[in-house]
C-alpha cells in the first residue's frame, strides 16, 4: 500500500473529501499545518507597526490506498485541490510496509 | 537546581510580604477598639455644610458658601448623607474597579504571546490586593488628610483606617472633607480604586518579562512614595500643587502621566524582550483587548462622571464630555492608521479609545462637548504617532505602549484643559503655564523615583526572569500554570 | 494589485470620513463660545416643575399636574435636579453601553467562523464611536428636541449640543422636557446608547461578508434617514406617533422592529455568504454568545428600567417585568427546541433570552410579572421558529438572526404591549390598532429607506467584499489581524 | 439507539417542565386582574415610617423608632419612596445578577475541561431562568412574607407576586416590610438575584458528570425545598432563626453554607469523575475563570452593600469591608500556596478573593476594615486547606471546590462575625454561640435534604450521564454543541 | 528502523503511552488530528437547524522503533487501543532510512 | 527524494528555518506538535494540587528534498536546532516514491 500525504488550501479541503470518496476512498487524516513556500503570508498590523507573517494555514491530508489506486488518487487530488495560484500545494507518495485496523486487527488492504 | 534556586528567591519574597501582611494584622487586631473618643474630636459638621445636590434634595437652597469649607474629615449627622449622591458614589467605585478587573487586565492580556497571558491576568489582580491593603494601611492617610506641610504627604489620623467611623445609635458618621454628602468609607473606597489602576497601568510597558515577585516589591513601594505623594499634592487642598491651582479632575496627572512614566522607566531598566524588533510578537487573541476596552470605556464614567463626588450636573457634564471625547480620538486614530498603513485595525480603534478616555481625564468636569470632541482627536492623532513612530524612532521596548498611550495622551489632557477649561462650567480658568508645572513635576518626580525604586528591587530581588523562563514564557515559569 | 486596488478603495472611504470629522471639528471651535445668551432664552422653569419622586425626595407633594408640562429643553436651578434620579440614570447609561461594548459585539462575535470574529466585534465598537459624533453634531437634536412638522423632525437648537449648558456660578443648568429632574446631558447620552445600539443589531444581518467600509457609510446614513426620524415620531411629544398615542416604553419599535427589518433589507441586498446550506458554518465560540447574553440582559435593565428616566415605582415594575420577561422566553425556546431537536442548546437559551428582552422592551412600563411571563413565551416560542423554520422556508441569509429576533420579537412586544398595557401601571389604556399603525409604519419607512441607502453605497463604495476576501476571512481582509 | 433512548429521557423531562411552564401560564392570566382590592387591605403606611437615609433625604430627622416597624409588605405614598435608595437597590440588582450571568459561569467554565466548557456555562444560566419564574409563582411570597409558624415558611399573599403594585393614578405602591423605602418590585428582584446565585454556586462541586434534565429537577426543587424555608428562617423577622438573633447580613449562612453543603451531598451521590485523581484535569482556561473572579468582586458589592437595602452610611461601612476582606484573603491565599507549593497560581489568588468574598458576606454590615481583614486572612488560609489537603484527604470528588471554598469560607464568616460584631456599627452585639445555632441548623437541614431529593431525582431521571457522555463531554452530549 | 504511525481514539491516548513504555519505547510524538472514515461524527444544533459534523477527533501518534520490535509494538497498540467500536482508527508502518538525535548527533537505533 | 521529518523544540522553528533557505530549500511544512521523551514536562498546580505534564509541546517540520540534498539538510537542521539540552528532537529521514505540485503538475525535483 501506498500513503498519499497532500498539503492543500484549507477550503479545498472539503472538495478532495467529496473527490476521494467518489474514488470509494472514504477514510482520511487530516492535520492543519502551518506552510511555509514560494507564497507568501500576509501582512499584519499591531499598533500601527506592520510585519509579515510567512506561514500559511494548510490542511495536510494522509491517505492509504492499495498500490493500484495511487495514480487515479492523485489526479483525484490535483483535480480537487488546483486553483492554479500559488500555493496550492504538493502531493508526497511514499510506501506502507503494513497496516492494521485496530478494531479487528485485519491488516493491509483489508485494513483500508 | 536553577529551578530550586528560583523556589528560595520566590520563596524569600513571599515569606517577606508574608510577613509584611502578619504585621499588619496585630497592629489591626489593635485598632479594631471603639473610635468614639477618637470621633468625637471632631466638630460635628452643620447640616447647612451639605453642598450641592445634597443641600437641593434636602429642600434646602443653601449655598455652598453658607458654611465654611471644613478642611478635614469630621463628624456628621445621618441626615446630611445625599442617598443620590452616595448611590452614585458605590455604583462608580464599583465601575472603577471592574476597569482594573476585569477591564486592563483583558485589554493587556489580549496584546501578549499566548505563553503570557495569565501572568499578564495575574498581574492586574495581584495589584488590585495589594494595593487595597496598603491603601487601608497607611495609603489613604498620607494621601487625603490634610499635612503640615504642602510639599510633604497627608497625615496619619486614617493608619488602619481608624476614625473612619458609621455610628449606629448615635446617628452620626465620618465624611471626608472631599465629598461632604457621602459617607467616608465610600470616598476611601472610591479613592482606592484610583490608587489600584495606577499602578496596574504601569504593567504595560514591562510586560512580558519581569519577575512577578520583583512586580510586587515594585508596586507596592511605588504607590507609597510615587502615587500617595502626588495624589496628595495635586487633589488634597493642603497639597501645594493643588493650592498653585493645578486642575486635574479626574487624575490626568495623577493617574496617567504618573503611571506613563513610570512604564518608561521600568521598560527602560527591563531592556528589551528577547526577539523584539526580530520575531512577529502580534497580540494573542484581540477579542479580549476589545472586552478591556470596552469595558474601560463603560467604566470610565465611574472614574471621570465619579470624580464630581456628587451625582449632579456637574458629573453629568463630565459623562458626556468623556463619552464624547473617547469616540473622536478612537475614530481619530482608527482613520490615521486607515490612511497611513491601509487598513483600519482593531487594536487600532481600541488604543484610540482608550488614548480618549485618558486625554479626557483631567478636562473631564471642565469642558463641554465640543471642547471634548478637540480633545479626543488630538489624543487619538497624537497617541498614534507616539506609539508607533516615535517609540520605533527610540527603540525602547515599552510592549504595550502604558508611556506612549496614558503618558503622552495625559499630557495632551492635561495642557488642552488648561488652554479649554470653561469658566462657566467649572467656574475657574484654566492656565496652560499652572498645568505646566504639574505635568512637569510628575514627569521628573515620578521618572526619577521610579528608577530608584527600580534599580532597588534590581539589586534586590532582580527584576527580570532568566533567559529560559522568559521563552518558556511567565504562565509556566511564573505561575505553573498555562491556557490551553 | 488586488490588494493595491483594496487599499485605494479604503483610503478614499477613510478619507471621506476623515474629511466629515475635520469639518465638524472646525464647527466644533466656533461652537465652545459661552452659551450663557443662548440659554437665558429660555425661560427657567419653576421648581414645582420638578415631578415624580423628586418632587418626593424634595418632601413636597406637588402632583405632576401642579405645572404645565414643558414642551422643550429649559434652564432648572441645581436643587431641581434629583441626585437619585441622576445617579440611575447616569448608571443606566453605562448599563445600555455595556449592552453594546462588550454585550451586543460578543453575542455576536461567537456566533461566527473564526475568520471573521475581530471584523465583528470591530462593527460594534466603530459603530459606537461613529454614532456618538453624530449625535453630537446633529443627532440628539433633530430626535429629541421639538419640530415644527410632526411628520419631520425635530429642531436644530441643539447642533454641537449648543445650549446644553451646567452654569456654575449662576447654579443653574439645562434639562430635557423629556426627563425635568436629571441633567439634559445625562439624558442626551442615555438616548446616545439607544441610537448606539440599534444601527449594531442590524450588524447581525449581513455577519461575514460587509466590507467594513461600506458598513461604516451605512450606518451613518441610516441613524441619520431611519433612526432619529422614527425616535422623534414615537418619543417626542411633537412626533406623530407619539401623539397618536402608540406605546413604546424603551423601544420595542424604534429599536428592534427598526433595527430588526433594517438587517433584512441588508440580508436580501448583500446576499447569502458563500457557501451556505452546503458547508457547516456552526458558531466558533459559544463562549462570547453566552457572556454577551448575559451581559446584554443585565444591562438591559438600564434601557427598561432606566426609560422611567427616574428611579421611581414605575422603574421598578419596569425592572421586574424585564427580567421575568426575559428568564421565560429563555426556557420556552430551551424547551421548544429540546422537544423538537432532542436537545436544549446554549444558543438556544441565549437566544431566548434575548428574545424575551427585545419582547418585553416596549410593555415593560405598561405590565405587570403576570403579563410579562406571557410576552416572554410568546416570544420564545414565535422567535424560535422565525429564526428557523421561517428562515430556512424562505431562504435569505439573515446570518445571526437580527431580524428574526429582534424585528419579530419586537412585533411581538409591540402587540401585546397594546394587549396587555395595566391602566393601572401607566394610566393609559393600549390598543393593538394603534400599536399596528406605529408597527407598520415603522417596517414600511424602514425597509424602503434602508433598501434605498443599501443601493446608493452598493454603488458607490460598493457593499461586499470580494470572494477571496470572504473566504480568507474578514479579519485579515478587513483588518488585517487574527485571532491565535 | 442509545442515542434515542437518551433523547426520549430529555424529552420527557423536557416535556415535564414545558408542562409546569405551561399551567403557571393558566394562572398567570388569572392572576392580571386589577389588584385594587386586595392592595388596599394593607393599611397605608405613614411617610413617617420612612427610615435612615430615606427620612434624611426626606428632610425630615425621624428616628426610626417613630413609628411601629411593620411586619409585613404595604402600601405607601409614591412620596415615601427614597431615588437614592432606590437607584443603589436597582443597581445592585443587576451588579448581583452579573455575579451569576457572566460571573459564576465563568468562573466555573474555565475551570473545567474544554470538553465540557459549554455545558458549565449553560447550568448558570438556565439556573438563572429557571428560578426566575418559581421566585415569580411563589419563591418570594414564602421566603419573604410573614408566616404563621416560625419553623414553617412565609404566607402566599405573593403567589405569582399579585398584589405587588404601582398604582399610577392613586400615587401609591407597594413596599416590602425589609425595605421600606424602595418599591416592592425592586426588593424582589434584589432577592430573586440571591435565589438565583445560591444553586449555581452548587453545581462547582458535581460539574463535568450530572445530566443537564436532572439539574434542572433537583435545582428547582432544592430552591423550594431548602433555599425558601432556610432563608425565611434566617432573614423574615418572623422566621425562627432570626428571632433568635443569628446574624446574616447577607447570606454567608443562607447562599454560601447552604450552597457549600448542598454541593458536598451532590459530590458524594454522584461519586467521582471518571479518570479522577489520576488524569490531569487542569482547568482548560484561567483566563475565564479570572474574569468571573473579578465579576464577582465587582458584583459582590450590591451583594453585600445592597443588603443594607439603603444607599446610606451602613452600606458604605459593609462595602469597605468587603473590598478589604476580599484582597486580604486573595494574598493569604497566594502567600500560603506561595510558600507550601514554590508557586503563587492565578487560580489561586482568585480561590482566594472568592473566599473572602464569602467569609466577609455574613459580617460585612457589623465589622469595621480592620476587622474585615482579619475575617479575610482567615479565610484566605482555611479555604486553602480545605480545598487542597482536606479534599485530598476525604476523597471526594468536589470538582471546584463549592464546599471548600463556600461552606467553609461560609462557616468562616458566620463565626467570625459572632466573635466580631461591632456594637457601634450594628447596635448590637455578636454571639458566636446563636451564630453556630444558624451553622448548624444550615448544615444538617441542607445537607439531609439535600441528600434526599438527590435519591429522589436519581430514581427518576437519573442523575448522571453515561459512561461515553462523560467522556465525549456534556458539550456535545447534552447540548450537541460545542467550543472549536 | 521503522516508523508506526497510528491514528487512536484521543482518549485512548494515555493507556497507548503506558503500554509502550512498557516495551521501553519510552519517546514519540503526538498530533491532534481530525480522522475522516466510517464513523461518523456528532450532529450540532444551530438556531435550532440541524447539521453533522463529518470528522472526528483524533490522536496521530508517531514512533521510531527498531525493526525486530515492531512487532510487540503494533500489538501493544492494538491491545491499548481496541475498543471494538467502529473508530478505533489504524496503524501504519513504514520505513525509516536513517534516525539522527539532533542533541547528540547520534544516529539510528542509537538515536532511539 | 526523501522526507526529511524533524521534530525540534518550538523557539528553534525560525533557526532552522532560515538554515534550509540558506540551503535553497524555501518549502516546508510544520505542526505543531506534543513530544514525550526524556524531557520531562513541567508541573501544574491546580488549587494546590500539584501534577506533572508529561507531554512538552514540539514542532514538527517536514520537508522534502532531492536525495543527494539530504545530508547538508540534517546537518543544517542538527547545527540550528541544537541546544544540548535534552529533548532537542530527532531527524527521521524517509524515502518518497513521488512528489507533485498541485498547481502544475509537476512531478518529483521539478516539484520542489
Ligand atoms: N519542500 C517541501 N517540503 C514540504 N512541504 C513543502 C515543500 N515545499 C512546499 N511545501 C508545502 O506546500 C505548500 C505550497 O507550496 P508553495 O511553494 O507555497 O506553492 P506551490 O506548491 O504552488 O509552488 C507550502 O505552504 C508548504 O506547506
Ligand atoms: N485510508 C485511510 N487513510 C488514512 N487514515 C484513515 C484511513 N481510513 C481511516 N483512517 C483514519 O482512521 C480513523 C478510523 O477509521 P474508521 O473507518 O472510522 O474506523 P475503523 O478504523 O474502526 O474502521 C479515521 O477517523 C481516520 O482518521
Ligand atoms: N521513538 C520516538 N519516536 C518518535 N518521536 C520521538 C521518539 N523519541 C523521541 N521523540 C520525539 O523527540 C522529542 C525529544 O526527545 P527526548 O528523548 O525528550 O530528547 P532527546 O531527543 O534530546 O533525547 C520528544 O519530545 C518526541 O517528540
Amino acid at each position: 500500500m501506498k500513503l498519499v500525504t497532500s498539503i492543500v488550501k484549507p477550503f479545498k479541503l472539503e472538495d478532495v473529501r467529496k473527490a476521494l470518496s467518489e474514488l470509494g476512498v472514504s477514510g482520511m487524516t487530516v492535520t492543519e499545518v502551518k506552510g511555509f513556500g514560494r507564497q507568501r503570508g500576509h501582512t499584519e498590523l499591531y499598533r500601527g507597526a506592520e510585519y509579515s507573517v510567512d506561514f500559511v494555514p494548510k490542511s495536510r491530508i494522509e491517505v492509504a490506498v492499495k498500490a493500484e489506486l495511487v495514480d487515479r488518487v492523485v489526479d483525484a487530488i490535483v483535480q480537487a485541490a488546483k486553483t492554479g495560484k500559488v500555493g496550492d500545494g504538493k502531493i508526497f507518495i511514499s510506501d506502507l510496509d503494513r497496516v492494521v485496523r485496530i478494531r479487528t486487527g485485519e491488516v493491509d488492504d483489508a485494513a483500508l | 537546581m536553577r529551578i530550586s534556586r528560583h523556589l528560595e528567591k520566590y520563596k524569600k519574597a513571599g515569606a517577606g510580604f508574608m510577613a509584611a501582611v502578619l504585621v499588619t494584622l496585630l497592629w489591626a487586631t489593635a485598632s479594631i477598639t471603639p473610635s468614639r473618643a477618637l470621633a468625637d474630636e471632631a466638630p460635628a459638621a452643620p447640616a447647612a455644610a451639605a453642598t450641592g445636590d445634597a443641600a437641593a434634595t434636602a429642600g434646602t437652597a443653601a449655598a455652598p458658601a453658607a458654611a465654611p469649607a471644613p478642611t478635614e474629615p469630621q463628624m456628621v449627622k445621618f441626615a446630611d448623607i445625599n442617598s443620590g449622591d452616595t448611590a452614585w458614589m458605590m455604583t462608580s467605585t464599583a465601575l472603577v474597579l471592574m476597569m482594573t478587573i476585569p477591564g486592563l487586565a483583558l485589554f493587556y492580556a489580549g496584546m501578549v504571546r499566548k505563553k503570557n497571558v495569565l501572568a499578564t491576568l495575574m498581574q492586574s489582580f495581584a495589584i488590585t490586593c495589594l494595593v487595597t491593603i496598603l491603601w487601608w494601611i497607611v495609603g489613604y492617610s498620607i494621601a487625603f488628610t490634610p499635612g503640615t506641610n504642602p510639599y510633604g504627604v497627608g497625615g496619619l489620623s486614617r493608619l488602619f483606617m481608624k476614625g473612619m467611623v458609621y455610628m449606629h445609635d448615635d446617628q452620626k458618621l465620618t465624611v471626608s472633607h472631599l465629598g461632604l454628602t457621602i459617607p467616608e468609607t465610600v470616598y476611601a473606597m472610591f479613592q482606592a480604586t484610583f490608587a489600584i489602576i495606577t499602578p496596574a497601568l504601569i504593567c504595560g510597558s514591562f510586560a512580558e518579562r519581569m519577575k512577578f515577585s520583583a512586580m510586587l516589591w515594585f508596586m507596592g513601594i511605588w504607590l507609597l512614595l510615587v502615587y500617595c505623594p502626588i495624589a496628595h499634592w495635586v487633589w488634597e487642598p493642603s497639597g501645594w500643587l493643588a493650592s498653585k491651582g493645578v486642575l486635574d479632575f479626574a487624575g490626568g496627572t495623577v493617574v496617567h502621566i504618573n503611571a506613563g512614566i513610570a512604564g518608561l522607566a521600568t521598560a527602560i531598566m527591563l531592556g528589551k524582550r528577547q526577539g523584539f524588533g526580530k520575531e512577529a510578537m502580534a497580540p494573542h487573541n484581540l477579542t479580549l483587548t476589545l472586552i478591556g476596552a470596552s469595558l474601560l470605556w463603560v467604566g470610565w464614567f465611574g472614574f471621570n462622571a465619579g470624580s464630581a463626588v456628587a451625582s449632579d450636573g456637574r458629573a453629568g457634564m463630565a459623562f458626556a464630555a468623556t463619552h464624547i471625547a473617547t469616540a473622536a480620538a478612537a475614530l481619530a486614530w482608527m482613520f490615521v492608521e486607515w490612511i497611513t498603513k491601509g487598513k483600519p485595525s482593531v487594536l487600532g480603534i481600541a488604543s484610540g479609545a482608550v488614548a480618549g478616555l485618558v486625554a479626557i481625564t483631567p478636562a473631564s468636569g471642565f469642558v463641554g462637548p465640543s471642547a471634548a470632541v478637540i480633545i479626543g482627536v488630538a489624543a487619538g492623532v497624537i497617541c498614534f504617532i507616539s506609539s508607533t513612530s516615535v517609540k520605533k524612532a527610540f527603540g525602547y521596548d515599552d510592549s504595550l505602549d502604558a508611556f506612549g498611550v496614558h503618558c503622552i495622551g495625559g499630557i495632551v489632557g492635561a495642557l488642552l484643559t488648561g488652554a479649554l477649561a470653561s469658566k462657566e462650567i467649572s467656574g475657574s480658568d484654566g492656565s496652560v503655564l499652572i498645568q505646566l508645572l504639574g505635568v512637569g513635576t510628575t514627569l521628573i518626580y515620578g521618572f526619577v523615583m521610579s528608577m530608584i525604586i527600580l534599580k532597588v528591587v534590581d539589586m534586590t530581588v532582580g527584576l527580570r526572569v532568566t533567559s529560559d523562563d522568559e521563552r518558556e514564557g511567565l504562565d509556566i515559569s511564573q505561575h505553573g500554570e498555562r491556557v490551553e
